[in-house]
């Protein structure tokens, strides 16, 4: 089909069948649909937007069809994304299985793993959630301890694993686990897939130092896990994870591109301004005129290396430095909105639900240089692999 | 004045230290915030502190106090910081005491010090009425009213506010100026709104509405009322920068002691040089911090004329390294130090609350290029 | 706008890669500088850039250009600043072939323009009056005098201004508005003193008394004379951006190459994590700054009235950066960096000139604030 | 002596002694006395002043008095200090003799090289210079290359240094020579004493990115050095230069201490101010306001650890966080002097013959933090000594 018919065909479907509801903005958590087992719609639009997306398999534009996508070439799933954009349609689905699950499967699953697990991902009936960190292990991924013992037909998995976010809500974990003991600690690790009903998989949630999170602890206590699940040759976990982990990080730096509250809506809302306009604190306007330069160039930065893929340049490591510098940046931005909030930006709860945003988002923003490898693990990266500077 | 401590600080510091461990540890400020507790502090733990005899620090003896100056009330807040100790010493012991010392009649003081320093008083000082600190925004407002006043106007954040039984408000008199009036907060139109703070203490919201107040509410010891509001505000800048010291020096304390343990890729994460450096830099912040805290208190006991830069310097640096020092112990920490399990992340929020409270490093540096001359 | 550069920016790019590095490298530089040269550039290599089209790089084709535009000049300039080539390029191809752009008349253009890309003209921009660019603060006049003008005043430090034939003054007319005058250096009344600067360039203070000017002397092709004025500015600082950014880019290799070789304690010190992660911080600030000379440059060329925004946060990017790569470099050299013998400090006395020119990091900072509405 | 007694003997004797055109602050390098065979008084009150001053043993007053000191008390010096001071009197003399070999010889030579060698400085007869550094070896100073081969009574020196200051001008140098070549790096480097004026020691002075400098290079192309002016065993030049290394540093610290041009003076000079007196730009008003918190904290710092050595708390490797926070200080105040400055701060020569300084103080600040110790080795330093953080 020529681009442009698809493009008018695209329009004039999305006209008819995204609700009007579902034409604006996520304004919170509740808005997104995540889907999943126990999934309740928190609207009838939320429900039909869904199921007609689904249909299309435009969910997954550009899955396989028979995987639950609608087979879409690169250029045609773009104008799809364009022409949602255009009238404010939401996504119809969110999850982990879409973002990160699917491309892992689509590149190392069998064709059956493929048919048993793309289309309910594709249709919202299966949640997945990423069981990669454990306590102790941190930046130093690859020296998990879960440990997985073949016996017959499954593993059998023991071991626990932390910040597994929604685990609490989720019907399927992706998880790595050491099922090679006598291999080097990169090449023991295998990427199952793990049904989370059994009694074998518990969860608690993770109290964070901004309050309530998605985030989870999930124990494994001789859960099984069936080979035919493992995803790839038992040891090559490690690898999977790598090729996942960079596409967490792409959406971690998007996610800290500026958008939100910032320095001069803080003060406008605070009213430290003055009858100008002007940020009343000659000081503090100083360094968020800095933070302005800097948020121009980062987004200046990220255009640039999209263009320069969209002509064959890759990304590469580049992608820890913009994650490096997008985390720091967001980070300066949340602190300067503090400053620029003053005593308001202290309040934690009060009588408004709002109360406490800026806060919690404050104290959030310090994990966005942890989180998706921490800024010393980039800047170890850098420093190797755009830098070939020589190792220790 | 001297950096170095003499024997009866040494015995005040080492006191703290070991009271504050053993009576205030963090667990005691989880226990407030968990329970609710309706004024964020305990008061069983304010008795005990006047058992010690702080409440009477900056108390003449002739008032029951023990007058061993800012420099010592100084060691107290440092070890309050350390321990993240929910206490009124702050806006009671420092800026209640020192509000009737600069400002208060021989009446005055004899009615309050005394219960000051036998901690039968708390004392919040109601002072800002917008979101940023700024001493000269004052648009409360006493209007004479036959030999009395009656007072109208709206302040935000007063410390201790939820608790205090006593309020002191800034708030300008007929010929403009900035006055000092006791308030007590049960009085007709007055309205207080408890908010809950980050750090889990419980300032609140005051309105004055139309209150009456008696001639004596007026704190009218000083030459110059609004010189003396001037310093105690210079006091109370020092003093939050001694107890934000506290909070960033533990904050550090703990992160070396977690990165000296913990191990990443077979070694211990501290011996990295890149986190060493890290360390040694906001080691030597730290000592400048610490040196300006001491140099700002002790030029408030011995030369208070020279006070206010020095006082304005130790707040700002003391502002932006106790910050500093809590987010680079929560990146060092890693996850868990996101975690509210973790005591570190406790240290970042009151840093950031400390920060706040008179004035934060851009504003307070802004008053030291005022001062210089520039 | 396309942050890719077309087959043709990459040709000219390549271009003056090659031909900078072979006529201009950095020992030109000493050799200018050693021997004193009267107007810190060379004639000779002046010539050849308008062999290679370059004069004529923001010329019509109509007279005798090339008209490739703003990005395509920061390109040469970018390789400029990387071989710290002392050349009128800037002055003269970029803000001597704007102003006549912007202001020129047809017949000033025509006069003008091909000179300028035929490489027979050095222009000089006399327009500050402060030690610190301040594009307001011009109190040079030109009185109306007959047709003419007389026109009074003294600059400071216009770049390239003691070999220029040709200056380009920013006065005040008698409605007060700024406007561009053509003068000769070599009128009477003119008094021209060559200042010998840090970086081995030449500029000149120069002081004009009851100069004589005919009418036409005056730029007056523009609708808005002074909006012309501020936009030819905006260009400037782009282009000194992207010099700056050359400047910054080479210092940041000069120091790699050295990092990766040296040893100390048996190892390469940039195997040291310390040293990586602040030449990791460092590659990160450049790719900022990088982007930032490029979005202010395609925006120029496509959407000047977008441009003051990018042009100030480019400039304020690239100044900070190369002064940082620079001081870095030096640090990271360790003793042979001070060393006269090593060109790093060379790069840094550049990052510095070329970093006050039309305005530093805080003055462009403080520009994006008024733009940004705060 | 009473100490009373003492201060008011020693002030009478200023008095009556020190003449009015050596009570005048320092104003340029040719006001300093520095000695040696070559020297030539710049004026007669500096040769009267000089000659005084060795004959009360003043030039170095707590030495013995065998070795031309006065043998004053750590108190009777402190007093002639104050009291020097107080009538702005110049020192008589300064040398690396005095500041650094001295205190080396005292410590660690035998009596006959002590009577030998100190007496001259002493006198200011004998001028030094210090020969550490080599090329290639920086940081990493131990692993110096020049070599001493033990030929009968001397050694014969074969090497060069880098960094050795005034060396064209003194008449002996100090110098770390590798006597030992089997021995392991650190203990194989011996302490010798060797006279320049013989045809096997050569100087070059340096340009520095500043312009002139008091540094030179220098080679020994078969150097003589008499073994009985080996200091220390052989082998035990390293201990030795560590001990004087902590010398220097507090040198570099005291120098870095606040004094001459500020960007306040800077501004007013510049006309960078408004009419009030206030910096005009407000961003860069701020960054100095950061700056002079930080300079009153380093003042007050260095104040404390003083008053804290006084207590009898040594200073130990907090030396190191003095020298890395004042080095960086003064490279930001410089940074901030130009800024201040602004094109008038580019000028390199001029009319004036004091056209340029700012430059060159700014330029010459880059190599505090690298001279002494950089700023990297004080940081581990720190970090290990201080903050006890485990070895990699």
């Amino acid at each position: 089909m020529p681009l442009d018919t698809f493009r008018t065909e695209t329009r004039a479907w999305l006209e008819a069948n995204c609700p009007p509801s579902m034409r604006k903005p996520i304004a919170s958590e509740a808005d997104i649909c995540w889907g999943g087992k126990d999934w309740t719609f928190t609207s009838e639009d939320q429900k039909i937007w869904l199921e007609r997306m689904v249909e299309k398999g435009w969910t997954v534009p550009a899955w396989p069809k028979e995987y639950g996508g609608a087979g879409l070439s690169k250029e045609e799933a773009f104008i799809l994304k364009e022409e949602m954009k255009a009238i404010n349609a939401r996504s119809p689905l969110d999850s982990f299985g879409i973002w990160m699950l699917g491309p892992a499967l689509l590149k190392y699953g069998t064709h059956e793993q493929k048919l048993e697990h793309l289309p309910p991902i594709a249709r919202g009936e299966i949640r997945w959630c990423q069981g990669y960190s454990e306590p102790g292990a941190g930046s130093d991924l690859a020296s998990l301890r879960s440990k997985g013992v073949l016996n017959g037909d499954h593993y059998v998995v023991n071991g626990q694993k932390v910040w597994t976010s929604y685990a609490d809500r989720s019907d399927w974990i992706f998880a790595l686990v050491r099922t090679e003991a006598d291999a080097p600690k990169h090449l023991g690790i295998s990427f199952l897939l793990i049904d989370m009903d059994q009694p074998g998989v518990t969860t608690k949630p993770i109290k964070l130092i901004s309050g309530k999170s998605p985030f989870c602890e999930t124990f494994f206590d001789d859960a099984k896990a069936l080979v035919a699940n493992r995803l790839g040759e038992a040891g090559q976990g490690w690898e999977i994870a790598k090729y996942l982990l960079s596409h967490e990080r792409a959406g971690i730096v998007s996610e800290a591109a500026f958008g939100g509250m910032n320095p001069v809506t803080a003060a406008h809302q605070s009213g430290e301004v003055d009858e100008t306009g002007r940020l009343a604190d000659p000081i503090l306007r100083g360094d968020v005129a800095r933070l302005t330069i800097d948020g121009l160039a980062f987004d200046a930065t990220l255009r640039r290396i999209k263009e320069e893929g969209d002509h064959g340049e890759g990304v590469g490591a580049r992608a820890s430095m913009l994650k490096y510098v997008g985390t720091e940046l967001n980070k300066r931005r949340h602190e300067l909105n503090m400053s620029a909030l003053g005593m308001d930006g202290l309040l934690w709860e009060g009588d408004k639900e709002s109360d406490g945003d800026p806060a919690r988002a404050w104290l959030r923003s310090r994990a966005n240089s942890i989180e998706g490898g921490t800024s010393e693990i980039q800047l170890n990266i850098i420093s190797k692999r755009v830098l070939n500077l020589p190792g220790a | 004045m001297s950096f170095v401590l003499n024997e009866e600080e040494t015995m005040l510091r080492d006191g703290a230290q070991q009271f504050l461990e053993e009576q205030a540890p963090v667990t005691a400020l989880r226990a407030l915030r968990d329970s609710g507790d309706p004024v964020g502090f305990s008061r069983d733990l304010w008795a005990a502190m006047a058992e010690m005899g702080w409440c009477g620090i900056l108390v003449g003896e002739d008032h029951g106090g023990v007058d061993m100056g800012c420099a010592a009330a100084g060691l107290v807040l440092e070890q309050i910081g350390r321990n993240l100790a929910a206490s009124p010493f702050l806006s009671t012991a420092v800026l209640g005491a020192s509000a009737f010392n600069l400002a208060g009649t021989d009446a005055q003081k004899a009615a309050w010090l005394p219960k000051i320093a036998a901690g039968e008083t708390v004392i919040a000082l109601a002072l800002d009425e917008r979101a940023r600190h700024n001493p000269s925004h004052i648009t409360t407002r006493a209007a004479k009213d036959g030999n009395g006043f009656r007072l109208t106007g709206a302040k935000r954040y007063a410390v201790n506010g939820a608790g205090a039984d006593l309020l002191i408000v800034a708030a300008r008199t007929e010929d403009e100026r900035i006055n000092l009036f006791l308030v007590s907060p049960e009085a007709a139109g007055v309205t207080r709104t408890s908010r809950r703070t980050l750090d889990s203490h419980v300032p609140a919201d005051i309105t004055f509405e139309d209150v009456k107040l008696d001639g004596d509410a007026l704190l009218s010891g000083a030459e110059d009322s609004e010189a003396a509001y001037r310093h105690l505000l210079d006091i109370g800048r020092a003093a939050q920068a001694a107890e934000a010291l506290g909070v960033g020096q533990k904050a550090f304390d703990l992160t070396l002691d977690y990165i000296r343990e913990r191990e990443q890729f077979g070694a211990p994460i501290g011996s990295f040089q890149g986190m060493q450096h890290r360390a040694a830099h906001l080691y030597g912040e730290l000592e400048l911090a610490r040196s300006l805290v001491r140099r700002a208190l002790t030029t408030l006991d011995t030369q208070p004329a020279q006070a206010p830069l020095w006082c304005a310097a130790a707040k700002a640096k003391a502002t932006a390294v106790s910050r500093l020092a809590a987010a680079e112990g929560i990146q060092m920490y890693g996850g868990v130090g996101m975690t509210d399990e973790y005591d570190i992340g406790l240290y970042y929020k009151r840093a950031q609350a400390a920060g706040e409270f008179l004035g934060d490093d851009a504003f307070n540096a802004g008053e030291v290029a005022r001062m210089s001359g520039y």
